[in-house]
């Protein structure tokens, strides 16, 4: 098995399940370095996705730009716009592609990673969902099948915020409490940990 | 911190819909209503201009659609970008065939919506530019200009721009302008209370009892000192010091003055501010050409104020004095 | 409670000269320079409407002097009348020949000293009538409507009275339709939190944590009921209940509204409020003819709010319609 | 000796000079019941009136209404422009008059309060400054020279105050605090019996 509309529509439904339980979780993480709302903006971000409609996505590259419309018109935070570049960013990337291999999804992570940083000027090492997504790019390298994608991925997102706990925020709202940062995790890696965890669960 | 609302998650939608209740002039768009345009666009070929940002601001940013003002605004929720959607409706929206200026405030969340926004509106055919409010002198380094935080100013840039596009400016003609008066516009905050995000449990920032913060941004962004609170007096002072250390080029001793407050503040201490203002360019041989005093940009219920100076030309000062209309604001 | 100002002693005269500064269709007159008027006065046998009260509730009182609006402005300590001087001077700075009619609020110390400059200015020769404002429901009971206090209703009075002298109205016509549009005038307050006099150790009284005042009074006077804060929709709706269980005779179904702010409430509180007054309102077959959002009428930094509901007939509607313009209200 | 132009002058000088050791305790007084600046008012007007020009005033109605004049400038407050008219109520009734003798002070304090009561509609029992001129009025009753005007006017107000103490206000600012005003004195005629012992004193 690949990585299909199926899966996409699967994956999604996932995360939305998973957010009443991390959602406050998400929201003090964030009120402590921003403004509080990183879980209230994902849940209702990820409601939006599970809703939108992929029936008609005759392709993996169409089901993920039909999730970034339905995403476009759910949020305004800098996450979530984030998250709607990278729908956007995958859906070029896969265009017309029928199924994905799971090896290729490190790379796909990649260019994920590279279009967030162009879009939020966020660099390598300002502790943010960049970093999150650096680490899982390059855990993934190798991945071949599902489970292994499962597992090295975890890893990864679980081995970012672990590294990165003790730095300094250098972007995003998070800049401002640069010096409180230090031991307290930045709200968009941990929003990605648990979003890789909701997909990865079994 | 108490509020007149009902559920907080209401509160921009809600807002929105009073607004056009008792503002027949404007109307609400877009697939989530979140696109405020005039009732009776202006059409005509007029070079369009799109606006947008978070809410918490009023009257900026949707407030400034009107007659010789803006055409469209995308509204976000507090605080908070508007979605890239509504960025979108409100460039269509703005659109009459002569291209769309998006001009906004210098934001992460604002640009990243309106750029994506812009390059879709682009892939359907409409022309789009792009201006950014810079002109919060406390958020960045004069070399760093282009990294600064659009504040209060951005209302001469409006209005500058709104009266180039009303009397038939290009898309060239109406970005240079909006460049040029951004250029030339210089503030500064300061602030004394923080406000409350409907909903929050607590303000995201405080300010001591007895202190006051130089340069604070209008979403409560750490300016560039905190310390004991003084006399009004001393605050102008010091606020006109560092504006005036940064005169532009060009500048010819006249200027268009915004003494802004953000919320709480009476009238009554705006018109002390305005009063040392005035005294002291006087002293330093400056004619204020434009005097605004009154809450243009604000965010809620916080107490403060800021400093706008405009160096105007000959051509941008006819620009602000020429007529134009909304429901916060009337020229000429 | 931090300020924006120097000393407290100087608050009022310092807002004074700001004011004029920022706007130089106003003039200072008077021995005190405590006389707000109009740069250029009407002059032309124009009946002369002159007003006055306290400061610390701009625009009110001296920023509706203006074009179809009023002439002059006694201006008082804050919440203090203005003295019998300067009562007199206003009275004096209005009087173009035809009269002037003195519209202030219902307050004790208001009332002193306008009687004592009114038998003066009759000594002196110039023809005086007083209306007072006494739109506040909630200050005394309807039948001591003579009792009640004037607050942000009488927006409406200063309108109508100012178009029907710019009309060339008499001034037995002036006060006439003065008293016919604050018979039909209801206004009633809410209050979330107090304000500080410039200068005073503490605010002259508290409100909870978690409570809200209705009925509070523009000086923060003691209303109707103090209990916990509730929603916008059911403050409003007790608001519109109280007022519409007194309209007035010969109220026809159309009305003029103004969603007032004291001070620190943000707009986009404001219109929370108007949607539901228009919902409200909607549902009882009441059409609003016109409607006003803003603060009008304040109490420096108190958060809170009023509505005031004029049941306008046809002649009282085409006045409030009328061209005018003062520095913080343009109509037509 | 009876009342001329000359004796109001020291009169009035001798109120502005006890001021500033009872600013203060008139200003508490306010801040428990109203708005606490009746001390700092009554110093304004009494400097005010210590200013005013009354070389000119041929007689004492001109006096009076010189002083009145003056204070008519300074002050807005309930209290001050009870005074101002209290001045303009002497001003008449004393008209032209080169003299005015000490046995007409009762007659006069009893117009004043009238006046007073006419412009302020407080009735008497308010516990206002108009029950102190009530008090004053009679305690003159039959004081024919400045010794018993003396005595018999500090002890008027004084039991003014004492009478008053317990009851409550149900005029101007200290009606809203009806309740708590029990035990407490009036902050006008507390005023009053500063004024007449400031007067008074030799
Ligand atoms: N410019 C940026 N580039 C990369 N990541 C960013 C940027 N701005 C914010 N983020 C990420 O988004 C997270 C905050 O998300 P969210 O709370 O939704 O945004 P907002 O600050 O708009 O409320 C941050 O923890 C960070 O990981
Ligand atoms: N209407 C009135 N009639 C009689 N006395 C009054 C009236 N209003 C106020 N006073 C007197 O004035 C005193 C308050 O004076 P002051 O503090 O100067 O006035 P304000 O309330 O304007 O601040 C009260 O204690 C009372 O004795
Ligand atoms: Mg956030
Ligand atoms: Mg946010
Ligand atoms: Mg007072
Ligand atoms: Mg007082």
């Amino acid at each position: 098995m690949a990585i299909t509309v199926a899966g996409i529509e699967v994956a999604v439904r996932r995360v939305a399940a998973r957010m009443p339980s991390i959602e406050a979780e998400l929201n003090a993480a964030d009120a402590k370095l921003g403004d509080g709302d990183t879980g209230g903006m994902l849940a209702r971000m990820a409601a939006a996705l599970a809703d939108a409609d992929l029936s008609t996505a005759g392709d993996v590259g169409a089901a993920f730009m039909a999730l970034a419309r339905a995403g476009a018109a759910s949020t305004g935070s800098s996450l979530g716009t984030l998250i709607v570049a990278s729908m956007m960013t995958l859906g070029r990337e896969t265009r017309d592609a029928e199924q994905v291999e799971w090896s290729e999804l490190g790379t796909l992570v990649a260019a994920v990673q590279a279009a967030i940083m162009q879009r939020g000027k966020a660099q390598l090492g300002d502790k943010t969902v960049v970093d999150g997504l650096d680490y899982l790019a390059q855990g993934l390298e190798g991945a071949n099948d599902a489970d292994s994608v499962r597992a090295w991925a975890t890893a990864a997102v679980d081995q970012a915020l672990a590294d990165f706990r003790e730095r300094r925020s250098k972007m995003g709202r998070a800049r401002t409490f640069a010096d409180r940062s230090v031991g307290l995790d930045d709200p968009g890696m941990l929003a990605l940990k648990e979003v890789v965890h909701a997909i990865a669960a079994v | 911190m108490k509020k007149l609302i009902n559920e907080p998650g209401n509160y921009v939608d809600e807002m929105l819909e009073g607004l056009v209740l008792a503002n027949p002039e404007l109307a609400l768009s877009g697939q989530g209503k979140r696109v405020v345009q005039r009732s009776a666009p202006a059409g005509n070929g007029k070079v369009g201009i799109a606006t947008g940002g978070g809410s918490g601001h009023l009257p900026l940013f949707c407030g400034y659609v009107g007659e010789g003002l803006l055409d469209s605004c995308a509204v976000g929720n507090v605080f908070e970008g508007p979605n890239m959607q509504s960025c979108l409706e409100a460039i269509s929206a703005a659109n009459a065939g002569a291209g769309v200026l998006c001009l906004y405030g210098n934001y992460g969340g604002d640009r990243m919506n309106f750029d994506m926004a812009s390059e879709m509106a682009e892939a359907e055919g409409i022309t789009v530019r792009t201006v950014l409010g810079i002109d919060d002198i406390a958020s960045a380094a004069p070399e760093e200009a282009d990294k600064r935080r659009g504040v209060a100013g951005i209302v001469f840039a409006y209005k500058a721009a709104g009266a180039k596009a009303a009397a038939g400016g290009s898309l060239d003609e109406v970005v240079e302008i909006t460049e040029r008066t951004i250029a030339r516009t210089r503030t500064i905050g300061i602030g004394l209370s923080p406000c409350l995000i409907p909903g929050a449990a607590a303000p995201s920032f405080e300010i001591g009892e007895t202190e006051v913060e130089m340069g604070i941004g209008i979403h409560g962004e750490a300016g560039i000192w905190r310390a004991a609170h003084r006399s009004a007096d001393e605050l102008v002072d010091e606020m006109l010091d560092r504006t005036l250390a940064e005169v532009p080029d060009g500048a010819d001793g006249r200027v268009a003055v915004l003494v802004n407050g953000l919320g709480a503040t009476p009238l009554d201490e705006l018109f002390i501010l305005y009063r040392r203002v005035s005294q002291r360019l006087t002293t330093r041989q400056i004619h204020i050409a434009v005097p605004l005093v009154g809450p243009f940009v604000t965010s809620m219920e916080m107490a403060g104020a800021s400093i706008s100076l405009c160096f105007v030309d000959d051509e941008i000062l006819s620009l602000l004095r020429a007529p134009a209309t909304c429901p916060f604001w009337r020229v000429g």
